[in-house]
């Protein structure tokens, strides 16, 4: 059986509020002036999978393959063409990439010998179970309880439209502090215990490393939003099936040189502050590899490495003061970025100093205006609150968001809502395809076909269960409509200038920097 | 490394003079307790982080009552003080039920206090770091050698001296201090002579508390209020303590500012060895001297 | 035969000196008693003696080996065992757990990581056999800590006794109990010495009464030195220890 | 005397009984906990060895913890060492060589001072398992890959779930009754005795001729390999081993097992483990503020019953019989 149909992908419409009915075409997004815009069509849509499915969902998955002749599978991919297109607008200072991504029309072509009928068997009444890890303490809380927050919000809208295929979805926290082994056990508690579907969430990178085998030994759909290192992507999981994982680490600081070599092209000298753990060693890292591309006579001068856990940066600061470098640069993303410009700018670090503050937006709502300087490089991960521009998921969350917790939202919440859209659609596309409940292998399946409306703007997995985001990155700005800095300029960084295509290591995609 | 020119210097000491204040009184508050009550009291750290949340909630209610920012240091002092109900509701409730049992349980009823404060916190405030709207700057800037600091780190140094010398006036010329010196020394002999010692104990709690919250209150301006804090806070002030040696308040003063020194100078010479710098002076200490610098022989 | 040698012995505690320049040759089967008022060093001697404390300067000499740095388990094991003013035992081990301790530590038996100490047939009779001279058998399944004064201060010396001591140091055996028990307890004591052949003593001793009654020799201290060192009948005799001893 | 031994030894039979029943009729996830509770067996069991009967409280013994398993983690990736048997004698003769070096230092103190430097012990290598990166993989630890050998037999065939819950099971059951019977004998021994001893009066004890600091020594050695042990069994169920197995909470939580259970006890401290893994995961699950639950359950054991639960249990018992 061949097919080679293509057909828009499909987002249920009854499933979800007005809001997410809206899809963006290239055309809108352009016209609205959002700055990211992943017009995709993944076309694609098979329906001799259906019967594969079938076949396996009558059987034991380990039998049923035995019996199956595994399909051949034809991928045809267009070479990308990523254009960029800088706008210039009134303002001088006020610059901004708007890049437009035109992702290929995949073609897939299925050909495959089925040995079954689907059956078509009603949905399940009782309502899938979502186990959510975040920390609810120490100096990560910040961004996991957004992150938490944001599922809440999530899962209340799915609801309220009547659920995933009419199934409503129901939240069970647990917490990711303690020790790597509670964290396991809550892991396996969930799975073995409370039953989940499957299990979002997680933001420490030591979380991520324990977390991914054990999500394919417990054949357990995991959705990290945060947790990913470098050894965690090349040793621990070479061909995941149910563990997807953020976007690499070093990522922020990979945008942040970038934008670094843009908006303070006359540096020289660079001193680094960044937590002594792998997270802040590879960020420093990335960091000088990408600006010395660009600007090959940076020099590092010094490099601070306080620990993770720590809350008072006044040696530090003092020795960064005496250092004088031209650009600090630092990758706290918590409570301990607030802290540490607020302790730099009481004693005029920022006066001497340039800085790439390259995830301090984490904690964008604490950067009070009182001490956080304009011109500081800041950057928002995934999503910024204030961008895309136009884009009505986003106007529609931030605004429940700040009605719910009197708080802005930072950028786990993007990470988190596009977890759960993604694996809304991978559900219902599973189930369109096989024509019934799927099982977890089946939608893990799914999960890196399908291209959702996040918070941010459309967002997929790559095959290799990577995340695919752009990232959000400007110049602290006061605005007499908050009380804390905004970023103006604000770029965003495109997924594929911010971590090496599958398969390749950190060090030989530098090289491929011009 | 870097070369030590004299702004260099002096950005070092000043910085580290400062640190040592604000660990100066956390410790203070430690050994004050541990030499009269003989306590090593954990919760010192959790008084410091409660010091800061509260000094916080302070200062922004009387700033939205529209009080002049110019008040904010005496706003903050009133907040350390305000705690110091803590002091006899813990002393009563809580370590008056341990003085008879062996130290480690009274380590250990500290460290369960600890527990329960961190969590409180955090029912009442937030995972979030708490910042307040008092700027560090408020009291202006002091120019040296071509740096600058806010003169809100003269005060507080300032303020941590002071403390120091009322401390030790206190202990040394008054009644109470005297009271308090004897049942150091001899708790039945100042039954004998007719001292209270609950009422002793209770004055050494307090004492203890409000310098914790005292220290936690004048931080603020300069960072923020963040879960942990407190735990970080108690690993400094027994580093400083066993290198003082327990009990000796001249010598919490000296390890405070060696402590608070060194790390700046380390973390600027050998910014690799900071983390390390600490525990390894803790156990260089115990090792030639398990009394510490200034502490009395066991 | 001389059995300890204490050969110009100072103790310095700060400034203040306790011990100067103090000389004492002690016999085996000489039991003798060191008395002088509060203060004049008796206590800080025998600490001297058993390895508590380390002289400031001067040498301690056990038939004719140098003890002077060695620890207070090393001389227990040469054969110097000392009972403690305030009775010293472990409060919450039984009367008979507590001798079996002394017991285990005097035949070497300590580090048996293997054997139960409770199935040892010799350290079981030993134990209860000194038990009962020192009349505490009926008592021995009491916690130390909860017998009656008395009782402390024998189960005190009869641990001390149960390593079989050549040289034993009693430092106010009697101390803290009523003058009726006084004598009970010497009785026991002196007993217990001869059954368990124990021959050579040294007594810190406020009651005159017993020093004389139970010694062949009696040194006196007063201010760190020594005033006087003979048989009971001539210290007896001198004023000046009178004066000193009774402020008469 | 004879009775409470056999009382004891008929307590210990029935939890035998009942833990090799587990994996039958337990649902899957109290299973985990069972099994991550025997690791912790002798990790407790050593540190009371330490705490109860030689008066000594350690606030570092998450030092040996990690100990144990970063030598099982280090050897199996370095050198693929397989069988199980091999990793944990290479865990307890690292922990012997690491104890020996650190207890000569420490047991030279006793009460406040030794808790304080067996403290800066364990953070000092807390920092030195996150500097040494090339080794010890820094923040994120060392992954163990593969399944170990259990007595030569290859279980690598069976799923993960169902290797720990079976084969790894019984091995770890095996290895907890054999270390906790020994540990048993050895506090019953002439040195086991000899500790008390030192712990009840030490000076006393130096005055009946017990080499008072090479006993401390002795039992700080024996101590560390006990949570060595425990280490190298708990890394293969966690199959990941990180520096915050020797940060000081690690420690604290070893402590608060072993006080929960009750110290005074021989098998105080195996009640504790169980009832402090069941009561976390029930707490955790139950509410986020957890802590304010174990800071009140610690206060309140130590102020009335601050023998723990053996005590409290014997209490009741004594009650009943008396009544």
């Amino acid at each position: 059986m061949e097919i080679g149909k293509p057909k828009p992908k499909k987002i249920s419409k009854e499933a979800f509020p007005e809001i997410l009915k809206e899809r963006m075409s290239r055309r809108e997004a352009l016209s609205t002036g959002a700055k990211i815009g992943i017009a995709a069509a993944i076309a694609a849509i098979v329906a001799g999978v259906g019967g594969y499915f079938g076949g396996v969902s009558t059987a034991p998955t380990r039998v049923a393959t035995q019996t199956i002749t595994q399909p051949a599978q034809t991928i045809t991919q267009e070479a990308q063409t990523i254009t960029q297109t800088v706008i210039k607008t009134e303002t001088l200072a006020a610059q901004t990439v708007t890049q437009t991504i035109t992702q290929p029309a995949q073609t897939i072509t299925v050909t495959q010998i089925i040995t079954g009928t689907p059956a078509k068997v009603p949905v399940p009444s009782e309502p899938l179970r979502f186990g959510v890890m975040g920390f609810q303490t120490g100096s990560f809380a910040p961004a996991s309880i957004a992150g938490m927050n944001a599922a809440r919000i999530w899962a209340d809208w799915v609801n309220q439209a009547g659920g995933i295929l009419g199934r409503k979805v129901e939240l069970i926290f647990e917490d990711e502090t303690g020790p790597v082994d509670v964290r396991k056990e809550r892991f396996t508690k969930l799975t073995v215990e409370k039953k989940v579907d499957a299990i979002i969430g997680t933001t420490a990178t030591s979380t991520g490393l324990a977390f991914g085998p054990l999500a394919e030994q417990l054949q357990q759909i995991w959705i990290s939003w945060d947790a990913t290192t470098q050894q965690g992507l090349e040793e621990t999981l070479p061909n995941p099936t149910y563990a997807f994982k953020s976007i690499n680490n070093e990522a922020e600081s990979v945008a942040g040189a970038v934008l670094t070599a843009r908006f303070f092209p006359d540096i020289r000298t660079v001193a680094g502050i960044n937590d002594d753990y792998s997270y802040g060693r590879n960020n420093l890292e990335a960091f000088m590899a990408i600006l010395k591309r660009f600007n090959p006579k940076v020099e590092l001068v010094k490099e601070l490495w306080p620990k993770p856990e720590g809350t008072d940066y006044t040696s530090e600061i003092a020795t960064l003061k005496a250092t004088k470098a031209d650009l600090i640069h630092s990758s706290f993303w918590s409570g301990h970025a607030t802290i540490f410009i607020r302790q730099a700018n009481a004693v005029g670090l920022f006066k001497d100093s340039k800085a790439a503050l390259v995830t301090a937006g984490g904690v964008l709502p604490t950067l009070k205006k009182d001490f956080t300087p304009e011109g500081l490089l800041i950057g928002c991960n995934s999503w910024y609150f204030l961008e895309p521009r136009g884009w009505p998921l986003r106007e529609a969350f931030v605004n429940e968001y700040v009605k719910r917790y009197n708080e802005f939202p930072v950028y786990e919440c993007d990470h988190a809502f596009f977890s759960f859209q993604a694996y809304k659609a991978a559900v219902e596309r599973a189930y369109e395809i096989k024509g019934s409940w799927p099982t977890k292998e089946e939608i893990a399946k799914q999960l890196t076909q399908v291209t959702v409306p996040s918070l941010s703007g459309y967002r997929s997995f790559r095959e290799d269960h990577v995340m695919l985001t752009s990232f959000w990155q400007g110049l602290s700005k006061h605005s007499p409509d908050y009380d804390f800095i905004i970023l103006d300029p604000v770029i965003s960084v495109p997924p594929e200038k911010l971590q090496p295509p599958p398969g390749m290591k950190f060090h030989d995609w530098v090289k491929t920097w011009a | 490394m870097a070369l030590l020119e004299p702004s260099t210097i002096t950005i070092l000491v000043l910085t580290g003079i400062f640190s040592s204040s604000i660990i100066f009184l956390i410790s203070a508050g430690l050994q004050i307790v541990f030499g009269i009550q003989r306590i090593l009291n954990l919760t010192v750290g959790s008084f410091y982080a409660i010091g800061a949340y509260v000094g916080i909630t302070f200062i922004n209610f009387f700033l939205k009552m529209g009080f002049s920012v110019v008040y904010g240091l005496l706003f903050l002092i009133l907040a350390g003080l305000s705690l110091s109900f803590l002091g006899p509701t813990i002393e009563r409730g809580v370590l008056n039920f341990v003085y008879k049992k062996e130290e480690a349980f009274q380590l250990l009823a500290t460290f369960g206090l600890v527990l329960i404060f961190e969590d409180m916190i955090k029912l009442i405030w937030g995972s979030y770091p708490q910042i307040s709207d008092f700027g560090i700057l408020t009291y202006g800037e002091f120019r040296f050698l071509d740096t600058s600091f806010p003169v809100y780190y003269f005060l507080v140094i300032i303020s941590a001296f002071l403390i120091a010398f009322l401390l030790e006036f206190f202990i040394k010329k008054t009644r109470q201090g005297k009271k308090m010196r004897s049942v150091a020394d001899d708790i039945e002999m100042s039954e004998g002579l007719g001292v209270k010692v609950r009422n002793i104990y209770i004055l050494s709690f307090t004492i203890g508390t409000v310098l914790g919250t005292l220290a936690g209150a004048l931080i603020i301006p300069v960072t923020a209020a963040v879960l942990g804090m407190g735990i970080e806070a108690i690993v400094l002030a027994f580093a400083v303590v066993v290198i003082a040696g327990l009990g000796s308040m001249r010598g919490a003063l000296l390890a405070s500012l060696i402590v608070g020194l060194l790390q700046a100078f380390i973390t600027f010479i050998f910014p690799e060895l900071t983390t390390f710098v600490i525990y390894l002076i803790v156990i260089a200490v115990l090792l030639i001297k398990p009394t510490g610098l200034m502490g009395k022989e066991i | 035969m001389g059995l300890l040698e204490v050969l110009e012995v100072t103790k310095y505690y700060g400034d203040f000196k306790a011990l100067d320049n103090v000389d004492l040759k002690i016999n085996r089967d000489e039991r003798i008693s060191i008395i002088g008022p509060n203060g004049a060093g008796k206590t800080t001697l025998l600490n001297l003696i058993s390895g508590l404390l380390k002289p400031t300067r001067g040498k301690i000499i056990l038939e004719g080996k140098n003890i002077t740095n060695m620890s207070p388990s090393e001389r227990c094991k040469l054969g110097i065992v000392k009972s403690f003013q305030i009775p010293s035992y472990f409060p919450n081990l039984t009367t008979l757990d507590n001798l079996k301790v002394a017991l285990i530590s005097s035949l070497g038996k300590s580090k048996n990581f293997l054997k139960s100490y409770q199935q040892d047939e010799e350290i079981n009779n030993l134990s209860e056999r000194a038990l009962e001279v020192f009349g505490l058998y009926e008592r021995r399944n009491f916690l130390a800590k909860d017998l009656p004064h008395g009782d402390k201060k024998l189960l005190d010396v009869a641990s001390a006794f149960a390593l079989r001591p050549k040289l034993i140091l009693l430092d106010e055996p009697t101390s803290g109990v009523s003058i009726k028990e006084k004598r009970d307890l010497m009785g026991t004591i002196m007993s217990a010495l001869k059954e368990m052949e124990i021959s050579s003593l040294i007594l810190v001793e406020h009651d005159m009464d017993i020093v004389f009654n139970y010694s062949s020799r009696v040194v006196v201290l007063h201010n760190g030195k020594i005033l006087d060192d003979s048989s009971p009948e001539l210290v007896k005799a001198n004023k000046e220890v009178a004066s000193v001893m009774f402020g008469s | 005397m004879k009775k409470i031994l056999s009382g004891n030894l008929f307590f210990t039979l029935i939890l035998i009984a009942l833990l090799a029943l587990v994996p039958y009729i337990a649902p899957p996830f109290y299973v985990y906990l069972t099994l991550t509770s025997l690791a912790y067996i002798p990790v407790v069991i050593g540190f009371n060895i330490l705490f109860g009967y030689t008066g000594l409280l350690s606030f570092g013994h998450g030092l040996f913890l990690a100990l144990g398993m970063y030598t099982t983690a280090f050897l199996m990736r370095n050198y693929t060492m397989e069988n199980l048997e091999v990793l944990i004698l290479a865990s307890a003769l690292s922990a012997f060589i690491v104890g020996l070096g650190v207890g000569y230092i420490c047991v030279k103190y006793t009460r406040i001072y030794f808790a304080l430097l067996t403290l800066a012990f364990g953070m000092v290598f807390y920092t030195l398992l996150i500097k040494f990166t090339p080794i010890t993989g820094g923040d994120e630890g060392l992954r163990i890959t593969f399944k170990p050998l259990l007595l030569g037999l290859d279980f690598r065939y069976l799923p993960h779930l169902d290797f720990l819950f079976q084969p790894y099971y019984y091995y770890v059951l095996g290895i907890v009754i054999i270390l906790t019977v020994l540990a048993y004998i050895i506090v019953s021994s002439h040195f086991g005795l000899s500790l008390k001893a030192i712990k009840e009066n030490s000076e006393k004890a130096e005055a009946l001729g017990i080499n008072i600091k090479r006993f401390r020594l002795y039992s700080f050695v024996i101590s560390a390999i006990y949570t060595s042990i425990g280490g190298a069994l708990l890394a293969h169920i966690t199959s990941h081993v990180t520096p915050i197995f020797s940060y000081w909470t690690t420690s604290g939580e070893i402590v608060f097992m072993t006080l929960l259970g009750g110290f005074t006890n021989f098998f105080g401290p195996i009640i504790g483990v169980f009832v402090y893994t069941l009561l976390r995961d029930f707490i955790m699950s139950t509410i986020i503020y957890w802590r304010i639950l174990f800071g009140a359950a610690l206060l309140l054991i130590i102020i009335f019953v601050p023998g723990g639960i053996s005590e409290g249990l014997i209490r009741i018992y004594k009650h009943f019989k008396g009544a």
